[in-house]
């Protein structure tokens, strides 16, 4: 056992990979810091009104700065906490600043511990909760309600969550909704390739696509967007179709059509 | 009430009689079908006389508005017959609300009062009137007052009746659609374009009329 | 037993007691649900007192193998639960709730109404997507009235499913609530000059706490 092997050197980087993985898996085993805090206020084993807070800071801010150590990433609120403690220790060290109409030190250990004992408090409260008899487990209902009666009536009922389902439903649109709801805010295709059809006999100079929108579309932002895409996709379709051709001087410049002469 | 009918005793008596009655009436009560009486030995302690207990059960329920009634060759516990009157309401079938309803419904909830254009603007598609219709005889919704708009159409607005049905205190309680997100029910966000109908306008508030009718005008 | 409690009697006088006792015994027996006393009332003849037949009847039911349990405004039978080793063929499997799950469903049990911030504030870290939507599909909470304080937040309280499933007669008797109070424990206490930690803003509203002392005392 005591004899030096070549794989000791090896063995001892495995021991602190692991321990250091063990810290990490106790991180996540917390729920945010409130928790930890909880767990390393039990080290004190006193009373979680009498425990000491100066010392349960000095714990966390040990913690997390052992966790910084191994790089493990803390989550903000865990930081954010390590920045208050370290505050609440100044306050708890320092003589009261008889200028600083603030909360004492004292005031705001008290109401961490108070936390940390409302905390603690909710999580038995929980578990005995969770302890008592309960429906379906321990006790049990009438296994055949009864149907004694061939009257029969409907009654139709909805709960709460179909009612919010189908608002989030029809809200969100996640799901195949005809199109002619918007039709009087979208120009579609096929309408521009209708307009232009019966436009371009005219356009035997360039002209400018804009031109082309239908009227009443030209006034809202929302509306002039949807015709002038419908109207320069339409365009391109029939630029495919060999019927005109497109040019555009620079970017971003106007875009113009043509009737493509035979 | 004897506390403790469990194992270690059982391991070397049947239990007491009146024990063994507690657990037949316990059992015929939550089964959903008829009990053999091997079936109750086989549940029951070991040692356990079912058919003995079954016997003084049935004997202790006579008269009583429930009975211990053999089924074919198991038992079971019903309900007396006289008092099947009693019993219509259990008899009523709950159907789900059809999707065109409970969207109409919730349409109307969140911005109520509002008028069937403006439902079926949100919707879609054109609402029936036998949906409107099966939600006025629910008494799910009831007409409000008209609108002093073109044509003075009729508005819809919930019911106390809906309130109570949905467990609300009031339509202001409906989540808005932050905190239907936030309930993880909507994970989409909304489709472009519906900008103007999005979180902020709505959100929280069916009772902000202007803005909604502001909605409604676009 | 009387034969016929019906109709043509019931015009002229309420049914005997007992005769009443055993139509709420048939009632509560055929139903899984729990049935309030306005129900029964409604269902049995005219001039019937049901509240009072329903206190014979649990006295009757006191140490059977069934008991008469009240949940919260309503009343139902129950198995009694030592007999729940028993009960293997009727056990539902139920989804196991996640240590946030129980938390958030105790914070809301004994604090209720609560808001989200509320309850973020207690656990100290924020409530997933998910915890509060599976309580509300258990139908164990529900959305109670809006907050009167700025951003009006939706607050949550417990049901009548969730006083049913846990064999609570009322929330007033959750375990521990009276010494949990008289230890100050359910005191929305601000942080002292913070508003970072705590949401202060509705500690001292009138309203709030009118309205969680009805909610106990109902």
């Amino acid at each position: 056992m005591a004899e030096p092997t070549p794989f000791e050197e090896d063995s001892q980087g495995i021991r602190e990979r692991l321990s250091a993985e063990s810290l990490i898996v106790d991180v996540d085993g917390f729920e945010g810091p409130l928790d930890l805090l909880l767990t390393l206020s039990r080290t004190q084993k006193v009373d979680l009104r009498r425990v000491s807070v100066l010392q349960l800071a000095e714990q966390y801010l040990k913690f997390v700065s052992d966790a910084k150590v191994l790089r493990i990433e803390l989550a903000a609120d865990y930081l954010v906490m390590a920045a208050w403690l370290a505050f609440l220790k100044s306050r708890l060290l320092l003589p009261p600043d008889p200028l600083d109409d603030g909360p004492s030190g004292e005031e705001l250990a008290a109401h961490l511990a108070f936390q940390l004992e409302r905390l603690q408090a909710m999580r038995e409260a929980a578990a005995q909760l969770m302890a008592r008899d309960q429906k379906g487990r321990d006790f049990f209902v009438r296994g055949i309600p009864e149907d004694m009666t061939r009257k029969r009536s409907v009654r139709y009922t909805a709960t709460l969550l179909d009612l919010m389902q189908a608002y989030a439903r029809i809200r969100t649109h996640d799901e195949f909704r005809p199109f002619t709801m918007d039709r009087h805010h979208v120009f579609t295709l096929e309408e521009a390739l209708d307009r232009m059809r019966g436009m371009i006999g005219f356009a035997g100079d360039w002209t400018d696509l804009a031109g082309f929108l239908p009227e009443g579309w030209t006034a809202d932002p929302v509306r002039r967007r949807s015709a002038t895409a419908a109207t320069f996709a339409a365009s391109l379709e029939l630029a495919k179709q060999g019927r005109i051709v497109i040019r555009q001087i620079d970017t971003f410049a106007a875009i113009s059509i043509k009737r493509k002469d035979p | 009430m004897s506390e403790d009918p469990t194992s270690d005793r059982s391991l070397f008596a049947a239990p007491p009689l009146g024990e063994q009655e507690r657990m037949v009436e316990a059992i015929l009560f939550a089964s959903a079908d008829p009990v053999t009486v091997a079936e109750l030995a086989a549940r029951m302690p070991h040692g356990a006389d079912p058919a003995e207990a079954l016997a003084n059960l049935r004997k202790r329920y006579e008269g009583r508005g429930v009975r211990v009634v053999r089924v074919g060759d198991a038992w079971a516990m019903r309900t007396a017959p006289d008092l099947g009157f009693l019993m219509h309401k259990e008899t009523v079938e709950t159907r789900k609300l059809s999707r065109a309803a409970i969207e109409t419904l919730a349409i109307i909830a969140y911005h109520q009062p509002a008028t069937r254009a403006e439902i079926e603007e949100i919707r879609g598609v054109a609402v029936s009137r036998g949906t409107v219709d099966q939600l006025l005889e629910l008494e799910w919704i009831r007409f409000g007052r008209r609108r002093m708009t073109p044509g003075r159409p009729v508005t819809y607005v919930v019911t106390q009746g809906f309130l109570d049905h949905f467990g609300l205190e009031s339509a202001r309680d409906l989540p808005g659609l932050k905190e239907l997100r936030a309930a993880g029910l909507l994970d989409n966000r909304p489709a472009p374009g519906l900008g103007a109908l999005g979180d902020d306008a709505e959100e929280d508030d069916p009772e902000t009329i202007g803005k909604q009718s502001q909605l409604f005008e676009e």
